[in-house]
């Protein structure tokens, strides 16, 4: 598969978003901004940039509690996600859901989850209705190696097996839980294998590599979509800050950390490459460029915006 | 108007929603060609074929969490646990996503989904096949619960929890499908306006006795006893145990000024204690005379031996004593 | 592996006991003298009477809803039994439990459990206090295929795995979970593998082939306790009745049946095999005299033993 | 006396057990070199090796459901749900297994075991990090639940739960975790007598306030406000929710005259429901002057932004009000 240097420029700005808008995110928590915690894809931009821009606005995707990547992937505006973290009406869930619980279904986001393994059930049952009303579309699962230990990835997995549903599992292995080592959570060979254990064809993959991202979930959609059997993706990365605001890191050494920042990081090694191919370093500097202003309008604007209002959240409760 | 069980009426209402709605679908354990565990879902599977009539694996995780899937994607599910007992697999799907993600997402999805259960003992089924776990989802804003007693309650009850826009429990009493009575087979609702409002079983002046679900039953045969025939004694079924229908109960009260409730599960953090505890927050507080009482089920897992299991689930004995206690 | 004569005996005569047990509570069912349901192993005696025999009495198991020959296996009194499916005092839970929630912990039965794949990750924890208190044994985790596909089957196996405990799942596939055909319940190769998938050595055997079942139990036991692994084997059987007294039966064919009780039935196998080998026709009748005398002698116990009386419940049901 | 916050205190304990008791154990996720998603576990791993502080995978159904095969067979376990919210994954065990196998195996077996589970809301993290589940588990017919409000009796209830022989739920709120107290460490107990007793944070005549859990925190800055200064309010913490010690409250309602109860948690089918309704089904109906009062949270899933959550949780204002409602 060969890209259009347009796409190419498009995953290495979508990586930028979600990069600086981490980053924006963790100045405001230490300006004591944010109210409750949050959890940082930032080393991971890559599985998010690259997953969600090989599909349609149509597809679907469910998300975790690491989703801000996935959800700006998805075409989200950073500004109401920006607002919703700071508990504004412009929020995309009006200050309810905060920076767990993002959904914008206009994208087609099903929705963050802080329930680890949460979304892998939902996203079958979303799957399904793809397949009942015949829709050449399909649902992208996103879930992290700590999920793969949940009961309900086994029942979420062998369902997809069995009805032949239109789901692509992807496991964004950065390798822990939390503290856990994946290789000490996940008996059996790999948790690729652990997909090919349901018949469900599996395939480990480089995620900080973008293009491989983008082009194995292109070509499993494909596969989906044809064949009818579900499809799993194992995408290797890492998470170079704590896994939420207390974390203290003592589960892992800093020369580890050191080493995926240096050697792997995700948006280093894209730009490194597109440069080789050609891409002018002013042409990137006028797309990260474009990407902070983006970010720092994002900001403001949000910052500007009112307070969600306080309603009846009794009623607010039922639809 | 057919004579049914309620299972039967169950049935009815589920084929009449499945022939009106395309994106209506059913999920469960042997509910195709087996029917159901107790029958409920006979012949729906040659009806409708196994597009429509989904047998599961045995895994109600996914099942509950397909529907809330499904349901955010416009299909229109309808799931079955065999037994009410079984939901603690599913707690996750139902209770973390299904009843929050309305309110979470800030009004931008709606999870209609129907979970009908097969609850309740008196089978000899004992601990973990005999609960009353209706109480649990009362206490889950963003649920609706939903209890039937009879065959045309619960067919009405159903299509009202399907036309619901929210997450509906719907907790069929396994004794309620062994009896028939006349049904009659209304349309589909325009809106579930249904939910949420008592039923009075039957009118009178002297007690009201608030109930739901089987026990309404042998509420009604308690009151029918030969030692009660001197009393006018009203009976209010829940129908809907959240929201609780509490206008229905403050008009019995006001007549009546005595509260007795009754119901098969334990008393501790239920249904019971709540109706009760929002009679007296309210006014009503001045208007009762004695004190309420609340029969329930004995504070104990169930019992398999059919005499232990009857000393567990309150019989029509103890209400006539409650009741004769009281006036 | 060669058994003594004693053994391949004692092996023949625990079949017959559970079959004729189960037989009698046909026959008492039919009378109206059982309240509530109960599951029938009628057709899978092999593996009740060749997994338990293999087994120390120190070696615990669990059990589940058609957990009659399991217990009757590993060395209940059939009295007992008969007393708790009739609610007497005697009986083995006071006839609180009944038919699916008998235990007899002075055998090493922790119990039959009403809820599919309810016990599987008791027997994990049960093998860890063996690995903690360093003793010789192991559980055996008895389960059928349809536990396979609960959440509950995936966490047990994935941490029995993980932390190296002594426990040995058997999965009685008799082909069907209800009505639910095995093949259609379970995505991937075969129950067997999915044990693999864990990492956790896992063979498929005949079910219905009371040595072979002993025998793999017997090796694999051996093997738990000198490499510390966890085991799997899946035993390939059948059951005759519906699987409990509601069942018309209309998810397989009379054909199906059949088949299995004249040619696959564990017990007339045993019995050609054990005549081929030299045993006297009276041997094996005088055998079978015996459970009979056994059976019912204990239903007439039973039926003359009190009934359970009626307790402070509250007060029962805390410790 | 050290000076402890409650997660310090629950540390002390679990050291104490594991020290004292050989066949003590703990599992659960991030225990170890984390030590807890609140940094309760800290330093046991360094202390105890990680034979007997074991961390374990995503896994909550079997984290639940190896405490009860472990304590089946002579093991103690003390097994941590990193928040409550994920109790919803254990149910099976919880429910199902621990609570009905002494009864349902007719007494062969006890289920000593202890679930803590950081319970509660306060620190923004939402509809899925933030509930109050501990009125399921009092409905729940075997199980005891407990309920600590601060520092001390922290410690005192998890020694307390972890001699009792029954299957012990301990709600740990998360906002106890961050004050500081005096702590008295108390040797393990002989018994687990101290399960079911209600302490009187306060005394007084005017009022009676039932309470549990951070919320009686939250009561004591009620009636300390200067509002309330001329009057004397009893507050009645009921460090154990299942069993109630109605026997404290009723000798406070024989003097004050007056009940209000705060929880944190919705009302329906809730600890609080169950109190107001045991209270008015007593002698007590006639002891009461005026209608009792339940101040609890709304029936809503948390929100996340900081003003809306406080929306949802009773404030001290809230209480005060009540307060001044009633007297
Ligand atoms: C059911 C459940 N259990 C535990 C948690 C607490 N928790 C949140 S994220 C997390 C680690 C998840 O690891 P992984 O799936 O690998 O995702 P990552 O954080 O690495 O992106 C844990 C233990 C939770 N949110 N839900
Ligand atoms: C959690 C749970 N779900 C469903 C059931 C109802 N149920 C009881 S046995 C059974 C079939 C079990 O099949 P399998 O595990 O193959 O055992 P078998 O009955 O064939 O021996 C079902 C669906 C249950 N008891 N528990
Ligand atoms: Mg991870
Ligand atoms: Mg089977």
């Amino acid at each position: 598969m060969t890209l259009t240097l347009d796409k190419q420029l498009e995953l290495h700005r979508m990586m930028m978003l979600i990069r600086l808008f981490e980053e924006a995110l963790e100045e405001m928590f230490s300006r004591g901004l944010l109210h409750g915690t949050m959890h940082l894809s930032i080393g991971q931009e890559a599985s998010a940039a690259g997953a969600c821009l090989a599909l349609d606005k149509e597809d679907l995707i469910t998300s975790t509690h690491r989703g801000h990547g996935h959800c700006l992937g998805k075409g989200a505006d950073p500004f109401k996600m920006f607002a919703e973290l700071l508990g504004r009406e412009d929020g995309y869930c009006r200050g309810r859901g905060g920076s767990m619980h993002i959904a914008d279904l206009s994208n087609g986001n099903l929705g963050a989850n802080g329930i680890v393994a949460g979304s892998l059930t939902i996203s079958v049952g979303a799957a399904l209705s793809f397949q009942m009303q015949k829709k050449d579309n399909i649902v992208l699962c996103f879930f992290g190696d700590g999920a793969v230990n949940e009961g309900s990835f086994h029942e979420a997995l062998n369902l997809a097996s069995l009805w032949d549903l239109p789901v692509l599992f992807l496991c964004e292995n950065n390798q822990y839980g939390m503290s856990m080592a994946s290789d000490k959570a996940v008996a059996g060979e790999s948790i690729a294998s652990r997909g090919n254990s349901y018949g469900i064809e599996s395939i480990q993959i480089d995620g900080n590599d973008v293009e491989a991202v983008f082009e194995s979930v292109t070509s499993f959609k494909n596969e989906i979509l044809t064949t009818n059997r579900p499809k799993f993706i194992e995408a290797v990365t890492y998470r170079y800050r704590g896994h939420s605001k207390s974390d203290r890191n003592l589960y892992r050494t800093s020369d580890e950390i050191e080493y995926w920042k240096e050697e792997k990081d995700p948006i280093k090694r894209y730009i490194g490459k597109l440069i080789e191919s050609g891409v002018t370093e002013a042409k990137l500097k006028e797309i990260d460029e474009g990407v902070k202003e983006l970010i720092r309008n994002s900001v403001k604007k949000a910052l500007d915006s009112p307070m969600s209002p306080v309603t009846n959240l009794e009623e607010d409760s039922y639809a | 108007m057919p004579e049914l069980t309620a299972g039967q009426s169950i049935n009815k209402a589920l084929s009449l929603i499945l022939e009106k709605n395309q994106t209506a679908f059913l999920a469960g354990e042997d509910i195709g060609i087996y029917g159901g565990a107790f029958g409920v879902t006979e012949g729906l599977l040659e009806e409708f074929g196994s597009e429509r009539i989904k047998d599961t694996p045995i895994s109600e995780d996914v099942i509950a969490g397909l529907a809330v899937g499904a349901s955010m994607t416009g299909s229109r599910p309808i799931v079955e646990m065999q037994f009410s007992d079984f939901i603690v697999n599913a707690m996750d799907p139902i209770v973390n996503q299904a009843a929050k993600l309305h309110f979470m997402y800030g009004g931008a999805v709606n999870v209609p989904i129907v979970v009908r259960a097969a609850s309740g003992a008196g089978t000899g089924a004992a601990a973990q096949h005999s609960q009353s776990l209706e109480s649990w989802f009362c206490h889950v804003p963003g649920l609706k619960v939903v209890t039937p007693s009879n065959a045309q309650n619960a067919y009405d009850l159903l299509l009202s929890s399907y036309v619901d826009t929210n997450p509906v429990i719907f907790m069929e009493h396994k004794l309620i499908y062994k009896v028939k009575e006349n049904v009659t087979l209304n349309p589909i609702p325009k809106d579930s306006s249904y939910l949420g409002k008592a039923s009075i079983a039957q009118e009178g002046t002297d007690l009201t006795v608030v109930s739901y679900s089987n026990m309404v039953n042998v509420v009604k045969e308690a009151v029918s006893m030969d030692e009660l025939q001197n009393y006018s004694i009203e009976i209010v079924d829940l129908q809907t145990v959240s929201p609780i229908d509490f206008e229905t109960i403050k008009n019995s009260l006001i007549k009546t000024k005595k509260l007795l409730v009754c119901q098969e599960a334990p008393s501790n953090s239920s249904v019971g204690t709540t109706v009760v505890s929002k009679v007296v927050e309210s006014d009503l507080f001045n208007v009762l005379e004695i004190a309420p009482k609340l029969v329930s089920g004995l504070h104990s897992p169930m019992p398999s031996a059919k005499h232990l299991e009857s000393t567990v689930i309150p019989q029509k004995e103890d209400i006539l004593n409650a009741i004769q206690d009281m006036l």
